[in-house]
């Protein structure tokens, strides 16, 4: 096989996969940074009343253990996209 | 006579005598004029193109590019010096074009103008701007088989990404010698995708797929967040996606990175409106009438004319037509393991070709259902296609230059 | 004593003490500044040209433009090698203005605020734009018999077309030494045209002359062709005398041609706006800010205070005398031979100084008869009288350069 | 006679020439141009109702023998304009 | 595996390993942009910096700044070779900032949008806009005792001037490899005048003399001079100033030269509008852009993360303090000689920081009397202070460099 | 002491030197021009009626003696400045 076509065989493989994976990184940061922002920067009147379902995985009480809030939520948000809602965190426990 | 002698020598007859193809190129700017004047195909750089095209053609008016090679040294030479030599045009050419500045400044003003509520409102379906990619890559195995080299092959390629600042910046990176036919081809073929779309739509899918409703099945599996603070979200969007761009492929961060600066000081709002007015106005404005006419410039009969042409206008549109099936099989294949059906028009504007593509593809909806508003859901993967393109141009810059 | 002596070194003082003549030049800028402001004279061009005088006249500022010689080696060094040795002032003007840059982008904003209706409604009376090109070559030869280099010889000699932009690329082309009195003298003859057409209007023609109706002639002898649509005649008309003056005087296209480009994309409307935006405002003004500032920093008291300066203000002053009586003498001649008689002061406006020669002549005109509107007809010579001396320009740089 | 004056006088013919040139083609494609437009690109509320009198020197007929429209308005306004309204095409005939 | 090394070599993640402290410049700017976005610290700089940076701190992109040094030959390359060779970032920053362009042609604009209306009004108070540069040259002793080169010391001095443009400038010309903290400096401590006037203004003033009400002197001791046409003052103003200047510290004239111009154009009013805009909206916003964006550019982990950024941000801070110190005390020194007293608050502005230092000094004064409207006053030390720091930039370019 | 410092040193008197010298000419130019102006290009309606103390300070008769108004008007400003209102010009000749 012609060393041309190689290069253009391993540039398609290794370009598709690039465009997959950043895409992908655009979707999985837009879902993290909109549950990030419901979370913690929600507009004032609509804020309390329409918790996602993702978002009421977290129970409250972890918020208190000196966690940064931010930190904290984007943990759980990640957690949540990749387990697809399955995987739920009972606890986060610093050192 | 000694005077007619010299009048006729100060026009261009002679040489239009030696080189009567000369004639062809004025027909093509013509044809271009009609295409971009009369059926509105791009004509914001269509329109310079062909008048660039026009001017360019006799030497006298130092107004066509002469490309550098290794003989005339023209690498080697100052802006002024280029000026004094050749003129003007190869002025603009070599100060905007050949340094590959003016393809990042019409992204940041098309990033300016772009809004990104869309995508993110249907953020899942921006995944499919990704499978509509491969045309640019199998278009690039075509052309190296076919005799290009890598880098014209991976130049061609790009028209597949349907964006024309993205092909026009691989273009001068990878092969400048190819930027003046794969310039209009790009342009032309985004012009036609109210075509091209239902052509390739026509053979790859079944009535039952068109009419995939997409807000019924939003309604049967739901499955998006509501976002509280668009704003915010807004804003922290392009500065994350930034970031990880310029981590993961650099070599698009001229494209990318100009794009998300552009959007973000759209987002910003009012705090940075004298930025937005210089990315969406002066600059965006500026750069493309010196893009088109220089752009125009570079092709004369000899460059032109020859079946390197031919090949680019059919392996632009084979990349286009790839590109588009690509999308669509990506959604037939998601189709498969999902309960949720998506549509796959949807993946036929994973293309880019912002915002035409999505009106063609919601208008191919509503023909088979007329309740079947998709516009809002095409617009996700059709603007994710930008993105697309100018990372695989990235890639492609990577890999070959 | 020693902090004395270096704040002393700091200042221009000791330069002022050493060329006094410098005290001549602050005059000289503020007479344009007064010219340029109270009396209206051209100020976009007049009053930057005077502020760019008076920042240029001491070299601490690095204001001053120095020109290129064969020791100083300034046209082998880079843009930064020129800002960096010389200042800012230089950079622009070896950038934009010695490339020769400026005017072709000031004609391009020309054009996009030209309208050619005038011209079309009343196309044969364009014809005596050519007539009134007489003084350019005119001079020409006196400055040679004078001593004047053949290429300052075309450079002042263009003076008498009548336009500005067109001067100042002929001068950077053939004489750039002699940039900053040929631009003054070009841009306050133009602003005094309301005192020169009727000067020479007065020796050369008679008042039964003056008194020629035009709108009764052509009741009398009707002659025009009714225009059916505009709008297309207005868009096909720039891209056919492209073609014509690219293929018969090519060295004018970096002028003519952008002229057309411009009044092209102005022409289509709404499709090509964001174009016409960057012709006929981004480019256009800040094009003008820099040509003005970069041509008062060519003047510094060496180069300006000279027998040369005071020839090229004299025979400015002939070119344009001899041009409008040009243009008088060919609509007198053409009387003789048609019955349909035309008014001289037709020709008087080929000079060009558009739209201020029309008016002028209109107000004459009306003087001698009240009903007797001639604007519309005297737009006609006049705007053809701008291609007719870019086509002049471009022959002398064909022939000179 | 001094070489530089002798250069000057003929860039004087040169240039005279060739701006008479120029402006003769500005009023000469100026003209046909509206004559070609006129005929078959007349907007249509004042189409038919005020063809001018050069326009009517071409008998209708004429269109139908498979010359392009453009290209007979062409050639009849040329003429039209060259003989200053005196020439008439009678016929065309193609090969 | 090959693709998957490959894949690895094209993305940055190699390069972060090797030189984790590039996380600390992705925080810095994250910190710029929450502190430009949010807390609207001079967004218009702070932003295209922050995303400048962001978008430098990986070489595949080629969107840092390299350092011209002695090996790499790049004062030598042409801007086409620079763009080849470094990429677009590289190419902007060696033609817009290290020529030292952009910096006058803001300071254009900024004259363009000037009123120097309140500074005529109240011209004697003009006079504490010098007092407030000490700061300036304060520093830069400290800082040569510091251990910085006399070049260095000047470009962190010119911190004091509290003016963006002005350090941008001097630092391009004297300290290029301190242009990323500097400036980031010079904006910072703009935007949090706020905070620091008063702080400076608690240690060094009593309750009395903040209590000094400018009206009721200016009613006991009447003093200034009414305008009677205020149209001409302004225009003949900026002309008058040019010339002194120009004369007497030739090398401030690329900074004052261009404010002035800037100014006249803006007063002379309709005739030169169109350089007006050119001058305040075109030029002014293109330039912004450019420059935040190359100034984030010049910023690396290696370049920015040492003990001499520290110093820069203390001295800086220093440099601020001590000119709002150097102030205030003149208006003490003055008050004691004079019957007619001035409100130290006058001198505090003096620092420049144009309009935000007089709205703080107003707040302040109406704090202590809710009658002491001190704002118009405050505005002329405040404008003076533009003067003034770009007069001392001048002295300590043509000292210095 | 070391040599860079005195360099220091002698900059920092030369530029708050100059820096004075040149706001203190922006103060002196700003008053005369406003003098001037108001003495010779006084808006039409409110001219005459509200000359400043400074401006009377100069006897009428003065202008009819061959100088240029506004050369005289200078001159009397800038008098008036440094002296600070206490000298007054009795009479200027011309030889
Ligand atoms: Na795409
Ligand atoms: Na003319
Ligand atoms: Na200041």
């Amino acid at each position: 096989m012609n060393n041309d076509i190689q290069t253009a065989l391993i540039v398609l493989v290794v370009g598709m996969i690039t465009v997959f994976v950043i895409l992908a990184l655009v979707v999985l940061t837009g879902e993290i940074l909109i549950r990030i922002v419901n979370r913690f920067f929600a507009n004032p009147p609509s804020s309390q009343a329409h918790l996602s379902s993702a978002d009421t995985n977290v129970a409250t009480p972890l918020e208190t253990r000196g966690i940064p809030k931010q930190t904290l939520a984007a943990i759980v948000s990640t957690v949540d996209i990749i387990t697809e809602g399955k995987g739920k965190i009972k606890d986060i426990h610093t050192k | 006579m000694n005077i007619l002698e010299r009048l006729f020598e100060m026009t261009a007859l002679g040489e239009l005598i030696e080189s009567p193809l000369t004639l062809v190129m004025f027909a093509l700017a013509f044809v271009l004029l009609y295409l971009g004047i009369k059926k509105r195909f791009e004509p914001l750089l269509l329109v310079p193109i062909a008048f660039g095209l026009l001017l360019a053609n006799f030497p006298g008016g130092q107004m066509n590019v002469i490309q550098a090679t290794a003989d005339n040294g023209l690498l080697k030479m100052t802006i002024l010096e280029i000026a004094k030599e050749y003129g003007i045009m190869n002025m603009l050419y070599y100060l905007l074009i050949k340094t590959g500045l003016l393809p990042p400044l019409i992204f940041l003003g098309v990033g300016a103008m772009t809004d990104f509520g869309p995508m993110l409102r249907n953020l899942r379906l921006a995944f499919f701007g990704a499978a509509a990619q491969i045309g640019i890559f199998t278009v690039l195995i075509s052309a190296v088989a076919m005799g290009f080299t890598l880098k014209q092959a991976g130049a061609l390629g790009i028209i597949g990404g349907a964006d024309g600042p993205t092909a026009i910046y691989t273009s001068i990176v990878l092969a400048p010698e190819l930027l003046g036919p794969i310039a209009i081809a790009a342009y032309s073929y985004m012009a036609l995708v109210p075509v091209i779309i239902p052509f390739v739509v026509r053979f790859t899918t079944t009535e039952s797929e068109l009419k995939i409703h997409m807000k019924k099945q939003e309604k049967l599996y739901p499955s998006k967040t509501k976002i509280k603070n668009l704003r915010t979200v807004k804003i922290i969007f392009p500065i994350a996606l930034g970031t990880i761009v310029s981590l993961l492929v650099p070599s698009s961060v001229p494209l990318v990175g100009m794009l998300l600066f552009g959007n973000l000081i759209k987002e910003i709002g009012s705090d940075t409106n004298r930025l937005f007015k210089a990315a969406s106005e002066t600059i965006m404005n500026t750069a493309t009438i010196f893009l088109g006419l220089c752009v125009g410039a570079t092709m004369t009969a000899d460059t032109f004319l020859n079946s390197q042409t031919l090949m680019i206008v059919v392996g632009g549109f084979i990349a286009f037509a790839v590109s588009i099936f690509g999308g669509i099989m990506a959604v037939k294949i998601y189709n498969i393991f999902s309960k949720k059906k998506i549509n796959p028009l949807i993946g036929a504007t994973g293309l880019s070709a912002v915002p035409m593509a999505s009106r063609v593809a919601n208008d191919i909806a509503l023909k088979y259902d007329p309740s079947n508003h998709i516009l809002q859901y095409a617009m996700s993967s059709n603007i994710s296609g930008v993105i697309g393109s100018a990372v695989a141009a990235g890639v492609l810059i990577s890999f070959l230059s």
